[in-house]
């Protein structure tokens, strides 16, 4: 299919169309994954401070 | 004829009361108490059907509410905080809307004695606006006048009104409970209570 | 179950006959928003004509929805909100009769206004009586499902423009048939088909709104 | 087998038993998902020929499709929830609603954007008003609408009630505005964005459905890892929860 990697890079002039869809497709879901990571860190971190804290 | 077991109530993720047991039969008062936040009023919209309970079940003559849903509603008067009177409408507007409402209209006459007889003689037809806090709550308190209902759920009833319309209100339930009806209440203020059986039920630790 | 529907039709219509300025307000809203359009587009009859059903359509919209939160934040504030909740009557039918009586003060106001609109706008007489005759059929709908979404964000904080954001695209249907019937029938196309679809979404939601309403209004109540 | 019995379900919708249940199978549908991902490109971009006309830019299809699919299903899904909490009074499903609620919101968002970068080349715009895509831009105001009535309320049991009653109002629009949107398209005769236009080789659709599914997957693994955030956040007072954060646990 592709003879080079440039042309691969190139996908026949429409680089920009393709590769920004695609490029920003999985750049959301890249972040979705590292929001949704901290967001469980971050409720577990404040349960377990506020734990502590009644203890004392 | 009231039943319920295993009541609780959540508020936010927050459990204001659980397990609460409660029965009332014809001619008894219900005296709900606890401190401000305790939940008694969740617990008497409860029983009004208008919050759902997160556990346990309510049942009026063997039945959940929940099945008899208007059925139960036909027999229940339901006074809280807000008085549900309208503020443009006058007193005698205010009464016959919520009587038709409540199932059983009332002629004009009978608006009129209500009120009268519940101390507004000249102010009947006055917008509920001009009336003062004590006299706005008359006119919610005109419904138990006129109603046909069997259980009265009232919260606060007693508040902002001086005494000879506490006197007056404390009669009223008198012969509510004596013709065989059910009164629930909460109150922070003294009031004689009614010669028939009165019960106690306390949310959270004792005042 | 008849004399309590009655009843509150009656109670709505003079609460409003109270406060007359309020339902001006919807009224005079509608007329504003239309008189800008020839502000922002120019004056030119062709085009003004040939957006005038969009824009009065649109502008319907507004209005109404803007006047929806009318129908339950006071009552829900001094509590008769509540006594409807404990009423015998199905709260469906009391809010059906409140939805009626808030379309007769709303949108009808808007059928009678859109004539005058209408020739503001330089359309020519049929499409004008045909333009009202679509507000007639549509403006129900709007209230219908707008009630919904005033049940659902009953106070709530930032409640209006909540309302819009709910109820608009549930609007779009409507805007489409209403507006779509003049340019139908201005293309020759013939507008009965607009019509009876118009007419079947505003019955479909006067069969499912009173329920939906009155079950958003249990939840806000809880 | 104990899935089909009514206790295994009803069990598993306590948030306390689910919360390890999802813990242990979000990895593997993330792992799916990759693999998934991994071959529908590898087809898409390798295996695909060009197409005659479109030539290349045509290859955004294999991913705007599969996300607007996934999109309306995940719509469905989420109301599906939302209205088997309000009726059985689940709490867990109301949970699992608006856990799904910003993914598929995520998704419509992407359908319109691989939408309109695909539509440049190929119709000469950004947008086009075609049936489908302003159906899919009134799928965002649902999706939108949906999160913001959540966030609004406070209180979390009325918040979960108020939007799944909303999604229900929601389900019973799609198929409306989806035909008055049709409709008002064909009347104005505007562009149809379609995939007729292609001569859809067998390989075209393989590199499609495999991408569907990865999102499909993707969408389950994200979900079931916020939906453990929820559980969290709303059983915060529960003895387990408390257990298990000073445990440090996963």
């Amino acid at each position: 299919m592709w003879n080079s990697a440039s042309d691969f890079f190139a996908m026949g002039g429409y680089a920009f169309y393709v590769w920004g869809s695609y490029g920003v497709v999985f750049l959301f879901f890249a972040m979705e994954i590292a929001l949704v990571i901290r967001r469980k860190r971050t409720i577990l971190q404040r349960i377990a401070r506020i734990a502590r804290m009644n203890r004392e | 004829m009231l039943k319920a077991a295993g009541l609780e109530c959540m508020r936010g993720d927050r459990i204001l009361f659980s397990n609460v047991k409660l029965e009332l039969d014809a001619g008894e008062l219900l005296h709900v108490k606890g401190l401000n936040g305790s939940g008694k009023t969740s617990l008497i919209r409860m029983l009004c059907g208008l919050v759902m309970p997160n556990a346990g079940e309510i049942f009026w003559g063997g039945e959940s509410i929940s099945d008899l849903k208007e059925d139960y509603l036909a027999n229940l008067l339901y006074i809280g905080h807000h008085l549900g009177v309208k503020a443009e409408l006058t007193g005698l507007e205010n009464l016959k809307i919520n009587a038709a409402l409540g199932g059983h209209p009332i002629s004009e006459d009978q608006a009129w004695d209500a009120l009268e007889k519940i101390g507004l003689r000249g102010r009947e037809d006055l917008p509920a606006k001009v009336l003062s806090q004590g006299q706005k709550r008359r006119v919610a308190l005109a419904r138990m006048l006129v109603t046909k209902a069997k259980l009265w759920i009232l919260d606060e009833p007693f508040t902002a009104l001086d005494v000879d319309a506490v006197k007056m209100l404390e009669g009223v339930l008198n012969d509510h409970l004596h013709q065989g009806g059910m009164v629930i209440l909460t109150t922070h203020q003294a009031y004689t209570p009614p010669k028939t059986t009165v019960k106690y039920l306390q949310l959270g630790e004792a005042t | 179950m008849i004399e309590a529907m009655r009843w509150m039709l009656w109670r709505e219509i003079a609460l409003a006959m109270r406060r007359k300025t309020e339902v001006l307000t919807t009224l005079f809203f509608f007329i504003i928003v239309v008189s800008l359009f020839p502000l922002g587009v120019g004056p030119e009859k062709e085009t003004l004509s040939q957006i005038a059903p969009g824009v009065l359509w649109v502008a319907a919209l507004l209005a109404s929805m803007l006047s929806l939160n009318r129908l339950y934040a006071e009552d829900y504030l001094d509590g008769t909100l509540e006594q409807f909740l404990l009423g015998a009557q199905p709260l469906a039918l009391l809010v059906f009769s409140k939805i009626l009586a808030h379309w007769l003060l709303t949108g009808l106001p808007l059928v009678l206004m859109s004539p005058v609109l209408g020739m503001q706008l330089g359309l020519d007489v049929d499409s004008i009586l045909l333009m009202a005759l679509t507000l007639l059929i549509g403006t129900p709908a709007l209230s219908l499902i707008g009630s919904v979404g005033a049940g659902l964000t009953l106070g709530v904080r930032g409640g209006g423009v909540l309302l819009a954001l709910l109820v608009l695209p549930l609007y779009i249907p409507v805007l489409i048939f209403g507006s779509g019937a003049v340019d139908a029938a201005r293309t020759g196309v013939g507008a009965d088909a607009h019509l009876s679809i118009l007419g079947a979404i505003s019955v479909l939601a006067a069969l499912l709104a009173p329920w939906a309403s009155a079950a958003a209004l249990r939840i806000s109540l809880d | 087998m104990q899935i089909f019995t009514k206790a295994f379900w009803l069990q598993l919708s306590s948030p306390k038993v689910f919360y390890p249940v999802a813990g242990k199978l979000a990895p593997w549908f993330a792992i799916a998902a990759a693999i998934l991902f991994v071959i529908g490109l590898y087809v898409g971009f390798f295996v695909a020929p060009p197409d005659y006309q479109q030539k290349d830019s045509y290859r955004i299809m294999f991913i705007h499709v599969p996300l607007a699919w996934m999109a309306m299903f995940v719509y469905i899904v989420m109301c599906g929830y939302a209205a088997i909490g309000l009726i059985w009074k689940t709490r867990l499903s109301t949970m699992m609603a608006s856990a799904l609620a910003p993914t598929g919101a995520m998704l419509t968002f992407l359908g319109l954007w691989t939408g309109a970068l695909w539509g440049k080349p190929t119709w000469g715009a950004y947008w086009v008003w075609d049936a489908r895509l302003t159906s899919f831009l009134i799928l965002l105001f649902l999706y939108m609408g949906y999160m913001a009535l959540e966030n609004a309320i406070d209180d979390p049991q009325r918040a979960s009630r108020a939007s799944a009653l909303l999604g229900l109002v929601g389900i019973v629009n799609i198929p409306i505005i989806y035909f008055s949107v049709k409709w008002w398209n064909t009347l104005h005769q505007g562009m149809s964005v379609s995939t007729s236009g292609i001569s859809m080789e067998p390989s075209m659709k393989i590199a499609m459905f495999t991408l569907a599914f990865a999102v499909w997957f993707y969408t389950i693994a994200i979900a079931l890892t916020r939906v453990r955030s929820i559980i969290l956040e709303r059983e915060r007072h529960a003895a387990w929860v408390v257990d298990l954060a000073k445990a440090g646990g996963r």
